[in-house]
């Protein structure tokens, strides 16, 4: 069993014909991904990579069915092709894009929620569940099958924990990443329900960040339903209050979201956290042992 | 993008939201032609702090004489690393009561989100929750009348301030939307004989979707390297210390300016150069790191869309133009590892696999025992 | 079992200090209905007819909580009170206002429908379970429990029709008025499946009249999925075509929605169409005692 | 209400969606003058009807001269009982193919329509199943701009001609919702060498929604009887027949008609007076049908919110002022049914309880034997 997605889940790749977009479709297959087919307005009946390229996503969807679909398409056009995207049908979308307008991000949630789909980010590296299906584009070595899930709102910080895990040959279920900006689709509450319902998941890695109250909330349900042992590490102690840095969503607003209220939420809901990234692998690795 | 004062102002007056009269004076002189127009007046400093009141920004006049001496005391103040070289005279209003009215988007519920509350002011963070009305907007039904009806009824509020409230709230989330603001804060919101006045404005524009207004004025309020890395597309802010840090991605760079403070030393900046930067682009985030004159230098690179032979090639490079003579500790794997290894080697640097070992190495070499 | 509404359905009555809303309001609490509250803004606190007024929906629903409301709520204002009514949590809405502007009503049905609602109406008598809960505008004692479920498109055409079943006897399980707008909350089609489903409900009589396509498209559920006898009644036979007749639906458009094609379509599905209204009783009554 | 196509082209003007060069002209002299400005023209009658150029209302002039002479007889036309007052004078398009698009809301769905077509023109009600896209919007997703490719996909569209529906087809979803249009109808839109041009506008705006379009000119193309009828707020609508009829709700009205042509009669008009009259209001109505001279008055009340001792008021009131001496068949059950009943027989008139004895005693009336 694996999270969102698995084996089977048939992925669309909007804006395929980009930069970005083809090198990574190559990626993804590289992985195991079932890429399926491509959308890039005007050059449908091209091919990349091996994958046939659509004018829209519902032509797409009429000749090759898609169950996910991430987009590589600059920024003032994704709220368009996520709308796109869920009107032709499409169940999880994962918007890699950075830089979203943010009244075009709350759009695309509301009709995201309107249809019943999940959305993936902005702003994300996207998800996998390990050895099954890479939706994204995070290196494609890290990502090997094991018992960790993994929940970050940040990306390289999640490759160089994961990275640490894998040097101790520990693996993930599914590796999600929220995206970096202030409105996302997935929460770390959502991902964790999941993690708590899924048998593979021995033990959960989060990796939060100062700015908002996703992990003061993420707290909340570990302290109320979570059985299995979680792992935490935050970035930003040493951010000084208010100024901003880089990511939307990683700032000090009105007392909420300090790394202190953070780190306060979880380790009074049980979670251990982690001071380094180094130190990770062998905190995860007791958890784990002791638990089996 | 934070809005100067008199700016919000100016999108409240198009959007038919009540405020002051008011005139924008750049000296004494000014200030105090407007005071004689205007009667008793209120001066404000034109700056994007928030603490204006507090550090004695904004004072009120009784004369032109008066205003005059204010306003001249006030473009002396520096006011968080800024200068004052605007003021705003207004007209001193006559307030019954101080209001709070704020419109944001809620990361929570992914919508916006409108905020009342009849105890505005200076200590509005303190307004205890029951006081404070938190309406989230469905996006696609906007903001409707019985949501007035509804708050009011929760604020206990009827008769006139109910319909300026109707009269309000409706033009200012149109305002937030066709705008795109992130954030729009009426504080106080000022209740007097002739009812509504928007007495102060702070209004944020989301920088992803500047380009949608190129009819918004561009306000700047950074120093000159923030600047300078800005129009690099570099997510840089100066800090405090000696360590000048390089990072790609802002969760780890967070992390390593963390890990430098764990381990006793002091960021002189937060770089985050982002993924996939080409060699020109990482050579000028170095080139303006070298240009702050920190102590140290250290780069922590987890090679994923980022190459590590691109940086290394574009330390390199500027090594060789530039020269490169003060104490760098290098981070670097994932992507094109090896290459970047090789290449750094040859210009004679060794490279750290982990970020622990890079980074007690640059503190340790940032403080020699 | 009765459709929509029973009586444990609790009412609250939207614009209950206007005169329409007071009057109706003791006119359905005559009727048995249980209407618990009323909206009025800035009259909160008042009794009209017995029944507290409250200045808000969401008032309303906090203190009485109800599962249907009816608007007695001028047309400019309409939309507004609907949307509130929704919003509160109100799962039955009755639009009696009539003038409602088109692209309201299309709000009204899209905000509905996002928070799968069911909405009667606008311009609609309302609906009503014999003997046990009516929520509308029509005279009380034509509505006596019976075998026959009505739907129907027009107010007094309605009443006429019940009228001559009542005098022979034959009383009815739900009558339930569409509106006569072009965009309605309810079709024909929805009411019969809720008959079809409906033990008490024997015979159906659809009361139709010319333009827009519904007949047409209930003729097709009766053929495809309605196990008991239908009997419909059209108005419009007579009328010229294109000119328009007090109901905005009625005007015939490009051939579509004429007398003919929506005769022709129920009687190829089965459904027995009476040329006058006086004949349907018996042709109901013959229906009845076939089937049991 | 339906708008002339020159007010339907203004709007579209407004909205950016390109027209023809054209004039309004009163009379065969501005008609020659536009003709002189523009040079080869299109003349075509300001009429509501739809059939224009199947009645040769729509004429082609190349020169003032001719332009003068089809514009006489145009300006002598009868159309639909309407005369012809205005005239559009247009450049003559070179029109390289004849498009069809049209908005309006779709009952069934509840929801706005765009529909599309490349066979545009007279015939588009001929056009097969599979060469008209039908596009349903969400309201509140509005009309985006991906569902133009999807469009112009399936009408196997490319390259300049998707750039031209992408253009217009947003500008035209705006104008049909911020003028609370029923329908928007472009019929023939021309494609030219300059691109898109409206060759025609068809808009009709919700009536009920006009009290917000103050702005909107008020068009009316209706009998001296039926203005009136509007006036007093009655459904009315003149027919040919001899007996008159009235009743209270729009199907019980045309019930009403039908069986009055089932047992042979014709009506002469269509009145649905409502519910809830009052005695004033439906003695105006009763007032208005008299003045039209009919045979027989046939009045059919079901009373519910309309009450029966105020229907037989308002006629005992018209009947003692200004006498009614044609025969009537009187129908009255429902609210306070005896006491109305007792009214009618003070003034000499018996009432049947059935629709059926009614319609039969009025059509026999109409017919004696």
């Amino acid at each position: 069993m694996a999270i969102y997605i698995n084996q089977d889940t048939r992925v669309l790749v909007q804006g395929i014909t980009g930069r970005q977009g083809s090198f990574h479709t190559g990626q993804m297959l590289a992985y195991g991904t079932k890429v399926i087919g491509g959308v890039s307005p005007g050059k449908g009946g091209q091919v990349v990579e091996g994958i046939p390229v659509f004018d829209t996503a519902f032509e797409a969807m009429e000749k090759e069915p898609a169950d996910a679909s991430i987009l590589f398409i600059p920024a003032p056009y994704a709220k368009d092709a996520a709308l796109e995207a869920l009107d032709a049908g499409i169940r999880i979308l994962v918007l890699i894009t950075e830089h979203i307008p943010l009244h075009d991000a709350v759009e695309i949630m509301a009709c995201a929620e309107s249809r019943g789909a999940t959305v993936v980010g902005p702003n994300t590296f996207g998800l996998v569940s390990s050895g099954l299906c890479k939706i994204g584009i995070m290196p494609n070595r890290y990502f090997i099958p094991g018992p960790v899930g993994v929940v970050s709102r940040s990306g390289t910080l999640c490759y160089e924990i994961v990275g640490h895990l894998t040097e101790n040959r520990i693996g993930t279920t599914t590796v999600v990443g929220l995206g970096g900006d202030r409105v996302v689709g997935l929460h770390f509450i959502d991902v964790l329900k999941q993690f708590a319902k899924d048998d593979d998941t021995k033990a959960v890695m989060l990796v939060g960040e100062i700015g908002g109250s996703a992990e003061e909330e993420a707290a909340a349900f570990v302290s109320s339903s979570m059985r299995k042992p979680v792992v935490a590490y935050l970035a930003g102690r040493s951010a000084p209050p208010g100024k901003r840095m880089g990511h939307a969503g990683a700032i000090i607003e009105r007392g909420r979201g300090t790394f202190d209220s953070k780190v306060k939420a979880l380790q009074k809901a049980g979670v251990a956290v982690a001071e380094m990234p180094a130190e990770i692998p062998e905190m995860i690795g007791d958890l784990l042992s002791e638990s089996s | 993008m934070k809005l100067y004062e008199h700016i919000g102002k100016k999108l409240f007056f198009r959007y038919d939201i009540p405020i002051p009269y008011g005139k924008l004076a750049e000296n004494a002189a000014e200030a105090a032609e407007a005071a004689a127009d205007l009667g008793e007046v209120v001066i404000k400093a034109q700056v994007l702090s928030g603490k204006r009141g507090k550090a004695g920004a904004i004072a009120f006049a009784a004369d032109p004489g008066e205003a005059r001496r204010e306003a001249d005391r006030i473009l002396q103040m520096n006011l968080g690393d800024a200068g004052v070289s605007k003021l705003l005279v207004e007209e001193k209003l006559n307030i019954e009561q101080e209001f709070y009215l704020a419109i944001t988007v809620d990361g929570t519920t992914r919508r916006p989100i409108v905020l009342v509350s009849l105890d505005g002011g200076m200590d509005v963070e303190e307004v205890p929750e029951e006081r404070m009305i938190r309406w989230t907007v469905d996006p696609y039904i906007g903001f409707q009348d019985y949501m007035v009806r509804e708050i009011c009824r929760r604020l206990g509020v009827g008769g006139e301030l109910r319909k300026e409230f109707a009269s309000l709230i409706p033009k200012l989330y149109r305002l937030f939307r066709e705008v795109d603001a992130e954030l729009i804060e009426i504080n106080p919101l000022a209740v007097t004989q002739k009812g509504f006045i928007a007495a102060d404005a702070k209004v944020t524009i989301d920088d992803d979707a500047l380009y949608r207004h190129p009819q918004l004025p561009v306000i700047r309020e950074k120093t000159v390297l923030e600047l300078k890395a800005e129009e690099l597309d570099l997510a840089y802010v100066e800090l405090d210390g000696d360590i000048a840090i390089m990072a790609n991605g802002a969760g780890i760079t967070m992390a390593t300016l963390d890990m430098v403070q764990h381990y006793g030393g002091a960021p002189a900046n937060f770089l985050d150069f982002g993924g996939g930067a080409d060699i020109e682009k990482t050579a000028q985030a170095l080139e303006l790191l070298l240009g702050t004159n920190p102590r140290v230098l250290l780069i922590n690179i987890f090679g994923g869309i980022t190459r590590c032979d691109v940086v290394a090639e574009a330390f390199a490079r500027v090594k060789e133009t530039r020269g490169i003579d003060l104490p760098v500790s290098f981070r670097l794997v994932g992507t094109n590892e090896a290459e970047g290894r090789a290449i750094l080697q040859k210009v004679g640097i060794k490279s750290f696999t982990t970020m622990d070992e890079a980074v007690r190495h640059a503190v340790e070499m940032d403080r020699p025992s």
